[in-house]
């Protein structure tokens, strides 16, 4: 028989001013299995929870009920408690007389009768609850970051120097991302790959990190602490153990007219290649779809200048499956290219660029050396047009957000043409600027005070060529909405940052939610920032929301804490409130009849199929099981199963049915 | 007793991570509203059996409400997306069959919306108090009372 | 104790409203393709032209959900309340055929048997069963192979017969039926001369009763009990429209501080019927559980109390979703020559 | 012979079928489900309009038990039933031989579910205009009107579940009526405990229910309780765009779309 003890808090005045905790006690103590029942001003307090430690020994209670404030604050407290009383801490539930009751009544009977309603409820689940203990699950302590940007050296780096294994996988011939392509860096002007390519070469060398470049994550399986990850390694068609990155290969290969990726098609590249040449690993890939022995069967000069014979044209993909407990997403972003703008010509104009481009051309490692050049002719633009929230912040274009980078590079492109053009005038076309951050505003102040960029408030409506000049048409908003016209030699558009294509793909592969842009959801907008929803998966960088490098790298390592914490213990616990699929004697096994629509129902993909099988292994009856590890214990299932076979533990059907009944039960 | 005022007899169904949490709020917050709903508390709306709506109402509730997280702000992704068909589904076929689903109230109550709430416990208090007891269906569920009623 | 009249035709009218006076009157209603008992306050709500009822008269006596007692919590105790018996209306089962009348004998001793049953007991005494013999018959009717017949008297305290007059021949064949008699004497009158067999519908026997019964003591491993069950949808139906089956399930239901105890109908045909807690079932199969609603009928009843559980009213026949006549089963069960060797299941 | 029972005979003669499911000729001009094993017994195989029962029931239960393959004479709702459980991982293709019989009397032996998928997808399932317009009738009454309609309706029901034997898709071998700890559903056949049967019937058919009728066919008291599950049926062609069962498809009630459309949700 149950032997409940309940014990009703008056928490100072914060229940008791409103409610009769007293009379609360007293109608618990008359309810059936009830054994204990007492009232005291802090429940929380040492002495309170004495009382319940007491009570669990001396009146061998088999279930606590604690009528105070919302489980939300203190369950944690009292279900620890009874277990240093030695009772189950999953014995112990809480009424929530303050949240929702004392606080939110006036003082009358009504409101009383409510405590005593809500406690009695509380009895009657209680009743019901069975022990449950924490569920272990084994951890593998390497960790998969997807992505070799900033965000995802940052992540791996950090987790490697915490003294676990990483791989990392980049779907590119090399890491860095789009930092590598950067030129210089708000709000300091330091070069980007100055910074960055130690961070590259640490990666490669770290003996905790497996960097696997050129290859993709197609598959993901398994839940918290024991995934497994399917990894596609593309054919680099180079042998990369016997390859020393001579790189004579690229300066021979006939193909000489791709555009360069890293350079945004600004520059060429050849069908073998290294994308840049601080690239890591730096050793060449071919380009399949670009090489002329794989078109046309004929060619293969690269094998005959290659001094150490490293070409292997018949190198397959490579599919290896690797065990990892956590996974960090560092997929990034990408932008929208010109073409996406009909009023700014469609990508017709070649001196119209995006951010990117631009940060190419200011680079010493891009296609013109740093010098400012027009792609179209080559002279060096006399006057320039920046035009920021090309496309964000455009609901009619599908983008209602603000890409937040956009206002610093812009400064930052305007300050370096300036630097670099002493003659030329540079203007920037702006809808607000944003510039919160360490030193942001400082740094758009001195692009417009120091060197005198004009900053015009308004949008340009149109740009159009006209004799070999870019002509922008907008309004200043700050002078009577007056239309401007602007003869420019140049103009770059900051254009609206997007999800990578694939993201979606990727994030149905990884079972983590995305937004309506595709960008990967974290699991709270504030107080979860770099987690998923998915146990173990975590996020760094812009893939889960435009951001700037600090911030990247800020979170990238947060990230990487997370992923510390986890690899901090060999085994983890988890809280058991979880679904479960019955299971009882033969010859039913379990009421399940393995219909398994359940399956679509869950989130988590944590409903497994389970073949029962009798002595000699044949197989009797197929049913459903819940993975424990992957379940989070929403109970959508348990709700939608017809022979009611799956029951969540916390919430179990007897329990909920009970408190329903309790609740409306009359005096 | 026919003297005393009609103080209907509510029951609510909510979610733990974002209704719950908002009437928390509304706690915390110190806003006050009528004393009739009582919360039974759920993982999440994906969890509510329909039958408990049937239970609630056989065991005399005049009113019920179900809330969860708003559309995308699941906890658990999806559990309210489920529970939105589920109830599309179910009340139109509570109609059918007569039950007045005027008496359900379905709504979206996240962590942040304290106010939300008791606005919505007071709305459904007040138009139950309109609707005056609902006896329909608790009447079949207390059959054997005619039969007994004379002991 | 026969005692026979003649009851003319516009005298039924007048025994209806007589007996209205002083008691409700249970009689065949049809609605759409149903015909079945209700409570009727006039003769014209009584269904005209009926073979069977869809329910049979049981539902009257041996109610579908009866209350056995209501409970209540009262300040840590309970208190138990039994129903008020007296309250048990007198009633008359009006019109219901001879097969049915008969079939109240094994209600009865179902609930007569080792433990008198005062809920069942009570409402038996307070009813009278006024039948009407068949005139016509379908091709489920067998009682002239169950030991009844579309005149029989057993189990009836009046039996009209309709003549080719119009009139009725009135049989008064118990204490009951003559206190009716007494209520209103005037229409009872000196009866013709013509024949009550003439005016019954001819049932051809199919089967002799005692031969099938000899027959199924050797039936238990017949392979009949398979391929005839092997449609069987395992539902209730046949067992909740038999005027005989008996089995009832015992569930308490509960409200707040207070609940009933109620019995209501059950059927061995349910696979849930025999499991146990285990998961255990001793009839494993639905042929297990056909075989036992045949020689619960046939063979053990017999055995116990002397007849059978079936009085060849045909309903489980017409009433079976899956076509299982019975009729036609139990006349391959008597020309059954497979072995019995062969095991069910 | 005519053709479907040429085929029928011809797949137990070559050994391909172990038995065939069908039906034939019963009591009073009735037909009944048949399952034969001999070649010759398929002259007696029947198909018309009388053969409305869902034999596709059979297909789960256990009591039907062959080493072989079974062959089924099927309507098109037999059809659907068998690619609805099919979906629902109910049926293996590899035991099943489907001697479908169009509505137009076409026969069509389908090799594989596949075709069988295709097949049923092509067709789409269209509620009755008498039960339409009975469901009109229904709707437009007053909420309290509806509710006495109901009450009297189901109030009949003596809870002989021979609507959930005759279901194909009441395969479960433990219905939630059957469950007792909790008890969710009263077993007494009152009026409360038959509403909450029907009801969870009509939600647990929800997405489900191939619209076969083969329930309220086999009613022993006429009541009308597939009207409810007709209605849901008619109800998700407006809610949620279309409806038929398809091994492609998800359930209704186990997927969703995030932007399902509703207009009472607060």
């Amino acid at each position: 028989m149950a032997r409940i003890g309940v014990f009703v808090c008056h928490c100072g005045e914060n229940i008791s001013a409103t409610v009769e905790c007293d009379k609360v006690a007293q109608a618990a103590a008359g309810f059936p299995g009830v054994v204990h029942s007492i009232d005291y001003k802090y429940m929380c307090s040492d002495p309170g929870q004495n009382m319940i430690r007491e009570a669990i020994r001396e009146k061998n209670l088999t279930g606590v009920v604690v009528a105070s404030c919302s489980p939300r604050m203190h369950e944690p407290t009292f279900r620890q408690a009874c277990s240093e009383a030695g009772l189950n801490p999953f014995l112990c539930e809480m009424a929530n007389l303050r949240e929702h009751c004392s606080w939110v009544h006036e003082k009358g009977e009504a409101t009383t009768k409510k405590a005593i309603d809500l406690v009695r409820m509380m009895v009657e689940k209680v009743k019901r609850n069975q022990p449950l203990y924490p569920i272990r699950v084994p951890v593998t302590k390497t960790a998969l970051v997807v992505g070799g940007g900033i965000a995802g050296i940052q992540a791996a780096l950090d987790i490697a120097n915490g003294g676990n294994k990483v791989i990392m996988v980049e779907r590119e011939p090399s890491i860095g991302g789009h930092m590598s392509q950067l030129s210089e860096t708000f709000p300091t002007l330091d070069c980007s790959q100055c910074i960055l390519t130690p961070r590259m070469v640490e990666v490669a060398q770290h003996p905790n990190i497996t960097l696997y470049t050129y290859a993709e994550l197609i598959g993901l399986d398994g839940f918290i602490g024991n995934f497994k990850a399917k990894i596609r390694k593309k054919a680099k068609s180079v042998d990369e153990k016997i390859c020393t990155g001579c790189a004579l290969c690229t300066t021979k290969c006939p193909q000489k007219k791709i555009p360069s990726e890293f350079n945004e098609g600004l520059g060429k590249r050849t069908a073998i290649y290294v994308p840049f040449p601080q690239a890591v690993p730096n050793k060449p890939v071919i380009d399949k779809d670009h090489c002329t022995y794989y078109k046309t069967g004929k060619c293969k000069i690269c094998e005959k200048v290659c001094p150490a014979q490293a070409i292997r044209f018949d190198q397959p993909d490579e599919i290896v499956e690797v065990a990892v407990g956590a996974v960090v997403i560092a997929t990034g972003f990408t932008i929208h290219q010109t073409g996406f703008f009909p009023e700014y010509g469609y990508g017709r104009y070649p001196d119209v660029l995006t951010g990117l481009q631009f940060e190419r051309l200011a680079s010493a490692s891009g296609p013109t050396l740093g010098e400012i050049r027009r792609p179209s002719d080559g002279k060096i633009p006399e006057t320039i047009v920046f035009i920021s929230c090309a496309g964000s912040r455009d609901p009619a274009k599908g983008i209602e957000y603000c890409s937040k980078i956009c206002c610093m590079y812009i400064a930052k492109h305007a300050m370096l043409y300036q630097h670099k053009v002493h003659h030329g005038k540079s203007y920037v076309f702006y809808m607000d600027i944003r510039a919160g951050g360490k030193m942001y505003e400082e740094f758009v102040r001195r692009a417009i005070t120091e060197d005198q960029v004009n900053y015009v408030r308004g949008r340009v409506s149109k740009i159009y060529e006209r004799d070999g000049k870019l002509i922008v048409k907008g309004v200043d908003t700050l002078m009577g909405a007056e239309a401007v016209e602007i003869e420019a030699d140049m103009v770059v558009l900051a254009t609206a940052g997007i999800a990578n294509p694939g993201a979606e793909e990727l994030a149905q592969t990884l079972h983590v939610s995305y937004d309506g842009h595709h960008f990967f959801s974290e699991a709270h907008p504030k107080l979860r920032p770099v987690e998923t929803n998915t146990a173990g998966i975590f996020l760094a960088g812009a893939c889960q929301a435009l951001k700037d490098i600090p911030e990247s790298v800020a979170q990238a390592s947060g990230a990487a804490g997370k992923v510390n914490i986890l690899f901090s213990k060999s085994e983890l616990t988890r809280e058991p409130l979880i679904a479960v699929v019955n299971r009882s004697a033969p010859p039913e096994y379990s009421t399940c009849v393995g219909c398994f629509l359940c399956q679509p129902a869950c989130p988590y993909q944590a409903i497994e199929k389970e073949e029962i099988k009798d002595r000699s292994g044949k197989v009797i009856k197929t049913v459903a099981r819940v993975n424990p590890g992957l379940c989070q214990g929403c109970g959508t299932c348990v709700a939608f199963c017809r022979s009611k076979s799956i029951d969540i533990q916390g919430y179990t059907h007897e329990q909920v049915l009970a408190e329903v009944m309790a609740v409306l039960e009359n005096d | 007793m026919e003297n005393k005022i009609f103080e209907p007899k509510i029951v609510a169904f909510v979610c733990n991570w974002c209704t719950y949490a908002g009437a928390d709020l509304t706690g915390t917050s110190r806003i006050k509203y009528a004393p009739n709903v009582k919360i039974v508390r759920f993982p999440c709306t994906g969890r509510i059996d329909f039958m408990l709506l049937l239970k609630a109402f056989g065991e005399g509730a005049d009113g019920i409400i179900v809330s969860g997280c708003h559309p995308n702000d699941c906890h658990y992704t999806s559990g309210n997306f489920h529970a939105r068909r589920r109830w599309i589904s179910f009340r139109s076929l509570l109609d059918f069959l007569g039950i007045d689903t005027g008496r359900i109230t379905f709504s979206w109550v996240s962590a942040a919306e304290g106010a939300k709430w008791a606005a919505l416990v007071n709305d459904t208090v007040s138009r139950i108090k309109e609707l005056g007891p609902y006896t329909d269906y608790e009447k079949v569920a207390r059959y054997y009372e005619e039969e007994v009623n004379h002991e | 104790m026969i005692e026979s009249y003649l009851l003319q035709s516009s005298s039924l009218t007048k025994l209806f409203n007589k007996l209205i006076e002083t008691r409700h009157i249970y009689a065949p209603v049809k609605k759409g393709m149903v015909t079945s008992f209700n409570r009727v306050e006039s003769l014209e709500e009584v269904a005209k032209d009926y073979i069977q009822t869809t329910i049979s008269a049981k539902s009257i006596l041996f109610l579908r959900n009866e209350i056995l007692f209501h409970y209540k919590q009262e300040n840590g105790d309970v208190k138990i309340m039994e129903p008020d018996l007296q309250r048990i209306p007198e009633l008359v089962i009006w019109g219901c055929r001879p097969c049915d009348a008969k079939s109240f004998k094994s209600l009865h001793s179902v609930f007569n048997w080792d433990y008198k049953d005062i809920i069942y007991s009570s409402r038996e005494a307070r009813s009278a069963i006024i039948s009407f013999s068949c005139n016509q018959a379908d091709e489920y009717c067998f009682c002239t192979s169950a030991g009844s017949g579309p005149g029989h008297t057993e189990g009836s305290d009046i039996l009209l017969t309709k003549l080719k007059s119009g009139d009725y021949l009135a049989e008064i064949l118990t204490e009951k039926g003559q206190l009716i008699r007494d209520m209103i004497p005037a229409i009872f009158e000196t009866p013709s001369s013509e024949s009550k067999e003439d005016n019954l519908a001819r049932i051809p026997i199919v089967f002799d009763t005692a031969g099938l019964k000899q027959k199924l003591e050797q039936a238990w491993n017949s392979e009949l009990w398979i391929t005839q069950s092997m449609r069987c949808l395992g539902c209730g139906a046949c067992a909740f429209v038999c005027p005989s089956c008996s089995c009832f399930d015992i569930q308490d239901e509960k409200h707040g501080k207070e609940g009933v105890r109620s019995r209501c109908w059950d059927s061995c045909g349910f696979s849930l019927f025999t499991r146990h807690t285990s998961g255990h079932n001793p009839r494993e199969t639905q042929a297990e559980r056909w075989r036992q609603r045949i020689m619960h009928k046939f063979s053990y009843l017999p055995d116990q109390q002397g007849f059978t559980g079936c009085t060849g009213c045909g309903r489980c026949s017409r009433a079976c979703p899956a076509d299982m006549n019975i009729r036609e089963h139990l006349a391959a069960l008597i020309n059954d020559s497979t072995s019995p060797e062969n095991r069910v299941a | 012979m005519n053709e479907y029972q040429t085929i029928a005979a011809g797949l137990l003669s070559s050994g391909t079928a172990a038995m065939v499911i069908g039906y034939s000729e019963g009591s009073a001009k009735r037909v009944r489900p048949v399952f034969f094993t001999r070649p010759e017994e398929a002259s007696t195989l029947v198909f018309d309009s009388r053969c409305v029962q869902n034999i596709a029931v059979y297909l789960t239960k256990k009591e039907i038990r062959t080493e072989g393959k079974i062959a089924i004479i099927a309507s098109l709702p037999v059809m659907r039933s068998i690619i609805q459980l099919a979906s629902e991982h109910q049926l293996s293709e590899e035991k099943i031989i489907v001697i479908g019989i169009t509505p137009s009397g076409e026969v069509k032996q389908f090799n594989g579910f596949d075709a069988l998928d295709a097949y049923v997808s092509s067709t789409t399932i269209e509620i009755e205009a008498r039960y339409r317009e009975k469901i009109e009738q229904v709707e437009k009454m007053t909420l309290t009107e509806r509710w006495n309609f109901w009450k009297n309706e189901l109030s009949a029901c003596f809870k002989c579940y021979a609507c959930r034997a005759a279901c194909p898709m009441c395969y479960c071998t433990r219905c939630t009526v059957e469950m007792n700890q909790p008890q969710w559903i009263p077993v007494p056949s009152h009026t409360l405990g038959n509403f909450e049967w029907h009801i969870m019937r009509a939600m647990h058919l929800a997405g489900r229910c191939v619209d076969c009728n083969a329930c309220a066919e086999a009613c022993p008291l006429g009541i009308p309780f597939n009207l409810l599950t007709k209605q849901m049926i008619l109800q998700f062609k407006k809610d949620f765009g279309g409806y038929n069962p398809s091994l492609k498809g998800l359930n209704i009630l186990s997927s969703y779309l995030p932007d399902d459309k509703e207009n009472f949700i607060q």
